[in-house]
């Protein structure tokens, strides 16, 4: 199993390079491009959602992207530690209805070890 | 910064054209031009994005933003937009039936939008 | 100070990730067009070596690339858990003349708390 | 894999002329390709970079492993780049001196490289 990490400071600027970073990763798995275009669009919903989980908090931590590719499922984790409730993001309507929308599986959970929210989005059952 | 936006005059409404990504980073940008546009009294817009090769959630609420900006003034948004990929968005979401989306601009300015302008 | 990092599993296949990452951070930095090239290849070269170096030691820690923005230089460091001595790569003659060639300053020391390379590149001092 | 590789006879030279990215990752290719062409009793080889986007040092080994092939049969390995990012990576490495680079494919296959081939 293949593991990619990104960590970046939660500014919007880096959402972009989450993107790049998702989309390499299935690229190379041999995803074809619609799903590559719901890869690149979905995980920059997520990440951009933690950063405003972050900015809301006033939190700095890390946001991370951890993207692991098993069997040919892609399995893509984003986490904040912005000590917020999982759903305790306000106006995550447009984001939340777009990530659910272009996934094919999509969990949240607490953030393990800090509290924040851990969302699992997963490609190709 | 990989957004452009550029504006001009056509059958008496306010063309935009957008293009590049229209995301959480650059959207800001994208909000002040229409801000701006209503503000100086344009308020029939025609969004083109037709140049656009990435629109998120900050991207959509910018537009809905502008479109709630017109309609305070009895206006118009509509939109441009022939690319599956950018239509999908739209689609996921339900904008497709809150926004009026043509496959040229000049479909677009033809159409009745609300009240006509006074131009 | 803007920090993004990416953690990756030793495979050559990631290292254009991993170059993209650089290239993405470089560029909103609004370092100019050569600088760039400079990066893409200087980090891509360090990350390729940090892959080696694991695969020659049979080990799979993830690879760690870290890019810091403080005032206007970007300060790359690429970690290896290869358990191998910082200069312990054969064969790295056009690597490292690569690497030493396109950055502002190249530092390497052992990697903290566990045996491998910590390798540091600064653009634009 | 974003590499690509053909080739063709020119002027009694082999003409190789690869595209995209040369690094870690598809170098092996490239490498394969050489070997074969070589193997084939291609023995006057022509590279032409001028569609390569990025190469690394594992690039640069491989064209150096297909000039001591070639030279092991009496052949030669020219080279065609003016990108100057590309001749940058050969000029930091110290292999401006030791690949022939010429502007164009016709002035590398005209060029007189070692023995000339016997066709
Ligand atoms: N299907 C829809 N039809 C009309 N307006 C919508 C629709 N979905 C969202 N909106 C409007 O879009 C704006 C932003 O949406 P929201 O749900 O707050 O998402 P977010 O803030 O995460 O982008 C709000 O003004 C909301 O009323
Ligand atoms: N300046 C040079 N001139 C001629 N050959 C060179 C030069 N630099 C490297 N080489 C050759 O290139 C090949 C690979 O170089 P090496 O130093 O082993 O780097 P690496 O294995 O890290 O790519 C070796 O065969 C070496 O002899």
């Amino acid at each position: 199993m293949a593991t990619v990490t990104l960590r970046f400071t939660p500014l919007p600027e880096h959402v972009r390079t989450a993107r790049l970073v998702a989309t390499a990763v299935a690229r190379r798995m041999g995803m074809d491009d619609e799903v590559l275009d719901a890869v690149r669009l979905a995980v920059g919903e997520a990440c951009a959602r933690a950063v405003r989980r972050s900015e809301l908090a006033g939190r700095g931590d890390l946001v991370e992207l951890r993207l692991d590719d098993a069997d040919d499922r892609l399995v893509v984790a984003v986490v904040d530690r912005s000590r917020l409730e999982p759903d305790a993001e306000r106006d995550s309507g447009l984001a939340m209805t777009l990530v659910e929308g272009l996934a094919d599986e999509v969990v949240e959970s607490a953030a393990d070890g800090g509290g924040g929210s851990r969302l699992e989005l997963v490609w190709g059952a | 910064m990989d957004l452009s936006v550029t504006s001009r005059e056509q059958g008496g409404r306010t063309v935009v054209e957008v293009g590049g990504e229209i995301d959480v980073y650059t959207a800001p940008v994208l909000r002040e031009r229409l801000n701006d546009l209503v503000g100086h009294g344009h308020h029939h817009l025609v969004v083109d994005m037709e140049h656009v090769d990435f629109l998120d959630s900050t991207g959509l609420g910018v537009l809905v933003g502008g479109l709630k900006r017109v309609r305070s003034h009895d206006g118009s948004l509509h939109l441009v937009c022939t690319q599956e990929k950018i239509l999908k968005v739209f689609r996921i979401t339900g904008l497709t039936k809150v926004f009026p989306i043509h496959d040229s601009v000049d479909a677009a300015v033809g159409a009745a939008g609300g009240t006509q302008p006074g131009a």
